[in-house]
């Protein structure tokens, strides 16, 4: 078949930097960073979701089609929540 | 690998027999024909809504029907016409039964998800007529908070169900089109030997899949605020009603899109096949399908000039609608010079074409005036938005919905129809056309608002004028029904390809087999490639 | 009519110039070439033409011009329209399902009719109590929506006098079309006269001073900076401090304006002054109306000096110099007088 | 007269490919696409009330920091860590269902369903948790924090998203179970498996979503703790 085989390690490797990921910002979450600590959660959560998309959904072995679909569907959520705060941002209140 | 291709003399129409067989079709020409049959009784239900407005609008009070009723009316006249008509009319009627035939394919990716979409749609069709026979929904189609969620004693909950469920359906069919265009295309079939038609289907289905998404959660949150009288966009909790438009024009704004890109890609199969000559600039024409649907996401907040948002928002938002405005000019640039020394025919299609140009252009540079800021001050909410963008979606969307259904028609029934008839009720469509919305342009500027049960006396005059014109595209509308229904049974019989068009479709019978095809055809010519296919079309 | 009706019509009308010149364009080509190259025979095969880069050009490049003029000028208008000058005569507006209630400085209320003198800049603030509305005055050429828990603005300088229609231009609900009524630009030495014969209970300022005592701001707010709260004498227009509060993520400034005062109000833990207790003053949320916010408002705007320091220029003779500036001295001065209402 | 023309989801028997596919590689590629094309609507659903929630935090930036200082951090992230579980038999379940290996595919997919039903399971413990503290916007909902409109904002925003997520969460376990029953059945075989891979493209989604619904929900007020 066309599907490329991951070896289980990866898979293992994956799991287990999820969890560390997901036990680090759990623990960085009580450090007072200010704004950063947003954007620390964000980051890693990013992080977590490019393993489980890219590794376990098998996103980085597909298709150019695939990996144009999934940038197109990232591309427009940043459009609806960049415009939208276009207005927020600069409302004088 | 292949099946063996069933060789048959019976159609697609006559394959199977009896009511379930049609029910339970996997046949993509088949689900286009229920969906044909689904969005004309919503056509004609939408506009007996927009009749009794018409002659609630003769007079200045409001003396035919009540405030109440009014509202009403243009409520549900345009839940009905926007998520029942315009957004399925073309993709899922035309689109549903010419896409995979004309790409060599035997049908749609997802044939039961197919069937799944025309039941979505009709059970959220069938929902949202219960909202109506319950009393109806008085909030526009616009559902603006919190008039919608707070103040409004009528059924929004059932009638944003029926939407949210009919919102399925687009997204369903939206996908596979998508997935089809991408993955069934026959050999040799290349990006830019594809029909224009495709683009235009391939673009709004971007739209519908991209879009669609965002309305369902919106209004999903608009009945959880009514059920569970929490404030989501309640200001005195915090919230913004702003935030719901933002939500909501961001599926809405691009949902014009998904109206009018199939209606320009029908009007890109008409001029070419009726002026016999490749559309002119068939690259430019492609991308600005493309560059319509991406551009389209960005001007949403043209809508909210003044509604309180930002100033430099509104600024952003101006800009990039006159961005969005060049692709369509484009097209309507390209499909005139298609005309240059081609060998113009003046059957049925080519008359809505044509009518459907004119008044696009209408509508289009209307728009223009709309995404100036402060122009759209004063004609915003007035009579001028509703004669623009009647001009889009009627003058635009329902001459080429209709344009198609012709040209189509001997693909669709294997018979023709009457077409001196035909020419008549194309004729009666544009002059009523234009007189029931000609009139509003100025109304609006004169400072008619909108959604007005009841107006100052100075506006009768071309109300009255507005009114005479939508009797009489009433009678345009109702003569092809009629015409119709008589051709599918008596007319002529048509032969596989009338118009000499280039389109694989035409290489099929009329009408089709089960099928489609029963060999897998290969191209080796682009698209519209009157020279490449001369010998065997007869030309020279 | 008013000061933008002139510029706006230029604009449209040039507008319709160009696009009905090109609209027209293409219809004359589109019949020409349809009756031109009729098709003559059944099985006739015109010449191939694929496209020509350089046509493709230009009808993009010559729109893309127009456009970007389009919307420059549109920017323009629209800026003018938006942004009010600080000299303008201030005029309350509150929007209900289905009615327009109007309010003057000087006391008076109106109900779906507006008076106004000509050649004088008009700034309305407005509010709603209820679902959006919006404030349209076409001869005016002006029109902004009017939102629930929130101040917008509009301005205009009416130039002629005349009755002018007033809607509402967004969709409110059952009698929609009922909530309209009449915009009076009058002479300014008519306009002086009107206000004269009808005010009888006082001007908004005063009306908001008995409010302050009502609702018993003064207990706290003294005129001496020796209260538990802030004094709120030349807050009005000033920048204060914030050290924080649920609506902000940290230290800012922000402009003391009608918004900022009205959310000091109903919402005072939004914003906490830099240097004040939070949660000291209770909120007044559900016991007060927009009109009497409206009032109290203006009473802190008349603890203020007027800003800009001007009256508007123009023909508003009759009104300039028409009353001193109240003197207020705290919380005991009982009462503005009520024959020289605060004027701006 | 054969109506072959059925659907790619469930397949009826262990064959190459429907006939309206050319081939079965086409007919996989459509399927896959067809499948993310389905994710991206996902993204673009859950991504509304993800831009819904960014407006509101920016505008009650506080009172978002100290209602989610009253989530459970303990079971969010034990939850999470379950979520992550899940996900990673659900690939080795697909991975085993490519590689023909029908029997360790069809154990992956019971664990991932059992281990779904305990992320369900202490998702439901938590809302009774907010219920009983009429913390539930609609149901009682009390607070005594500043800004209360924005502490319940936060509120209705966590069950909304959380809810459509279980949602998604309990149809995902029904599409598990059917998998499960077609495995039983026999109708995976190494060259017909694709109901296997796209499910767990579908859960694999549902665990992104989580990992953001953990870090806006439970995370923003830790540090105002100390």
């Amino acid at each position: 078949m066309a599907e490329p085989t991951v070896a289980r390690k990866i898979y293992l490797r994956a799991y287990a930097g999820l969890l560390s990921l997901t036990l680090l910002t759990t623990l960085l979450a009580f450090v007072n960073m200010g704004w950063f600590n947003t954007v620390a959660a964000l980051m890693i959560a990013v992080t977590q979701a490019l393993l489980i998309g890219g590794i376990f959904m098998h996103a980085l072995y597909e298709t150019a089609l695939v990996r144009v679909i999934l940038a197109g569907g990232v591309l427009w959520f940043l459009i609806l929540i960049t415009l939208t705060m276009t207005d927020y941002l600069t409302r004088s209140r | 690998m292949i099946a063996a291709p069933e060789i048959t003399e019976r159609n697609y129409l006559t394959g199977k027999e009896g009511v379930l067989s049609w029910l339970l079709t996997t046949d993509h020409k088949r689900i286009g024909l229920l969906y044909v049959a689904s969005i004309t009784a919503f056509f004609f239900i939408g506009g007996l809504f927009a009749l009794l407005m018409r002659l609630e609008l003769l007079t200045p009070p409001s003396d035919l029907v009540s405030p109440e009723t009014y509202n009403k009316l243009f409520s549900m006249h345009g839940i009905i016409m926007v998520w029942f008509f315009l957004i399925p009319s073309i993709p899922a009627t035309l689109g549903n039964f010419v896409v995979p035939m004309m790409i060599g394919a035997r049908d749609l990716a997802f044939p039961k998800l197919n069937l799944a979409s025309w039941y979505l749609f009709n059970l959220g069709g069938i929902v949202t007529l219960y909202a109506i026979l319950r009393g109806g929904v008085d909030t526009g189609w616009t559902f603006y908070t919190p008039l919608s969620t707070t103040y409004s004693t009528t059924y929004v909950i059932a009638a944003a169900a029926g939407i949210f469920i009919s919102g399925f359906s687009s997204i369903l069919t939206g996908l596979n089109f998508i997935a089809t265009i991408h993955g069934m295309r026959c050999p040799g079939l290349t990006w830019f030997r594809l029909p224009l038609f495709i683009w235009g289907m391939y673009a709004s289905s971007l739209i519908f899949v991209i879009a669609t998404p965002v309305l369902a959660i919106t209004l999903l949150m608009v009945a959880v605020e009514r059920i569970f009288q929490v404030g989501i966009f309640d200001p005195a909790l915090g919230g913004d009603p702003l935030l719901f438009q933002h939500m909501f024009w961001f599926y809405s704004h691009p949902a014009v899109y998904i109206m009018v890109l199939p209606a320009m890609a029908v009007v890109s199969e008409l001029v070419s096949t009726f002026s016999r000559r490749p559309v002119f600039g068939y690259k430019a024409v492609a991308f600005s399908s493309l560059g319509i649907a991406l551009v389209g996401f960005l001007v949403w907040g043209h809508h909210m000039f003044v509604s309180g948002q930002s100033i430099y928002s509104a600024l952003a938002f101006s800009l990039l609608s006159y961005l969005v405005a060049i692709p369509s000019a484009i097209k309507v640039f390209n499909w005139t010079a298609t005309f240059y020394k081609g060998s113009i025919s003046w059957d049925t299609p080519m008359l809505y074409a044509i009518g459907f140009i004119g008044l696009f252009t209408i509508g289009g540079i209307t728009g223009l005036f709309l995404a100036a800021l402060g122009l759209d001050v004063h004609v915003t909410d007035t009579y001028f938005v509703v004669a623009h963008f009647h001009y889009i979606m009627v003058g635009g969307a329902v001459m080429a919905y209709l344009g198609g259904i012709h040209y189509w028609w001997p693909k669709i029934s294997g018979r023709m129809y009457p077409e001196g008839l035909a020419k008549l009720a194309a004729l009666t469509v544009f002059l009523g056309f234009n007189l029931t919305f000609f009139p509003q342009f100025i109304l609006g500027y004169l400072g008619m608002p909108r959604r007005y049960a009841a107006y100052p006396p100075e506006f009768q005059v071309l109300h009255v004028l507005s009114t005479a014109g939508a009797s009489i595209l009433g009678v345009g509308y109702v003569l092809p029904l009629c015409y119709l229904i008589w051709a599918w049974r008596y007319a002529p019989k048509a032969p596989p390809n009338p118009w000499r068009a280039t389109g694989l479709e035409w290489k099929t019978p009329s009408p089709p087999s089960v099928h489609n095809f029963d060999e897998t055809p290969v191209v080796n010519y682009g698209a519209y490639d009157y020279e490449a296919l001369k010998g065997e079309l007869g030309l020279g | 009519m008013s000061n933008f009706t002139a510029s706006y019509n230029l604009f449209f009308w040039i507008m319709a110039a160009v696009c009905g010149f090109v609209a027209a364009g293409i219809a004359f080509f589109l019949i020409l070439f349809a009756a031109r190259y009729h098709r003559r025979r059944e099985s006739e095969l015109p010449p191939q033409i694929q496209g020509n880069a350089i046509a493709e050009s230009l009808w993009i490049g010559i729109p893309f011009v127009l456009f970007m003029g389009m919307f420059a000028y549109g920017a323009k208008l629209y800026f003018d329209m938006r942004l009010p000058p600080a000299d303008a005569m201030e005029i309350y507006v509150v929007g209900k399902q289905w009615m327009w209630k109007t309010q003057h400085p000087e006391g008076e209320r109106e109900i779906n009719e507006l008076h106004i003198p000509v050649g004088r800049r008009v700034k309305l603030t407005m509010t709603s109590e209820d679902v959006i509305h919006s404030f349209f005055i076409p001869d005016f050429r002006v029109k902004q929506d009017v939102l629930p828990n929130r101040y917008t603005t509009l301005w205009f300088q009416a130039t002629k006098p005349g009755k002018y229609h007033l809607f509402c231009a967004e969709y409110c609900g059952a009698k929609h079309s009922g909530m309209i009524g009449w915009i009076y630009a009058m002479e300014p030495h008519e306009y002086q006269a009107w206000l004269e014969q009808g005010a009888a209970e006082g001007g908004m300022a005063s009306t908001g001073e008995k409010l302050f005592h009502q609702f018993q701001c003064a207990n706290c707010h003294h005129f001496d900076g020796r209260g538990p709260c802030p004094d709120l004498q030349g807050l009005y227009g000033s920048t204060v401090q914030i050290g924080g509060g649920t609506s902000v993520s940290g230290p800012t400034t922000v402009v003391a304006d009608e918004s900022y005062i009205r959310e000091k109000i109903l919402n005072p833990r939004a914003k906490v002054v830099q240097g004040w207790k939070e949660g000291y003053m209770p909120s007044f949320q559900g016991q007060i109306d927009e009109e009497q916010i409206l009032d109290l408002i203006a009473y802190i705007r008349a603890l203020s000096p007027a800003p800009g320091g001007a009256i508007a220029s123009g023909s508003g003779g009759a009104l300039q110099g028409a009353a001193p500036q109240p003197t207020i001295i705290g919380p005991e001065a009982t009462s503005i007088h009520n024959t020289a209402p605060y004027r701006p | 007269m054969a109506d072959n023309s059925s659907d790619v989801l469930p397949g009826r028997e262990a064959r190459a490919h429907l006939d309206h596919f050319a081939t079965a590689e086409q007919q996989r590629n459509t399927a896959m696409a067809g499948m993310w094309i389905f994710l991206v609507t996902e993204i673009m659903m859950f991504g509304g009330l993800f831009m819904a929630y960014a407006v509101y935090r920016l505008g009650h930036p506080q009172a978002f920091a100290s209602a989610s200082r009253d989530m459970n951090i303990v079971l969010g992230a034990v939850n999470t860590a379950i979520l992550i579980t899940s996900s990673f038999t659900m690939a080795l379940a697909a991975q085993a269902a490519e590689e023909g290996l029908l029997r360790p595919a069809k154990w992956l997919l019971a664990a991932t369903i059992l281990i779904g039903i305990v992320f369900l399971g202490i998702k439901f413990v938590e809302y009774y948790q907010h219920y009983r503290d009429h913390k539930a916007p609609g149901f009682g909902f009390q607070t005594n924090l500043p800004d209360p409109g924005g502490i319940q904002m936060f509120y209705i925003f966590y069950f909304a998203m959380t809810g459509l997520h279980a949602v998604h969460m309990i149809v995902g376990i029904g599409l598990l179970a059917a998998l499960l029953i077609m495995t039983e059945l026999g109708r995976f075989s190494r060259e017909y498996h694709s109901p296997v891979v796209i499910t767990g493209l579908y859960w694999g989604f549902v665990d992104i979503v989580w990992v953001f619904l953990f870090a806006i929900f439970y995370l923003p007020g830790l540090h105002l703790h100390g």
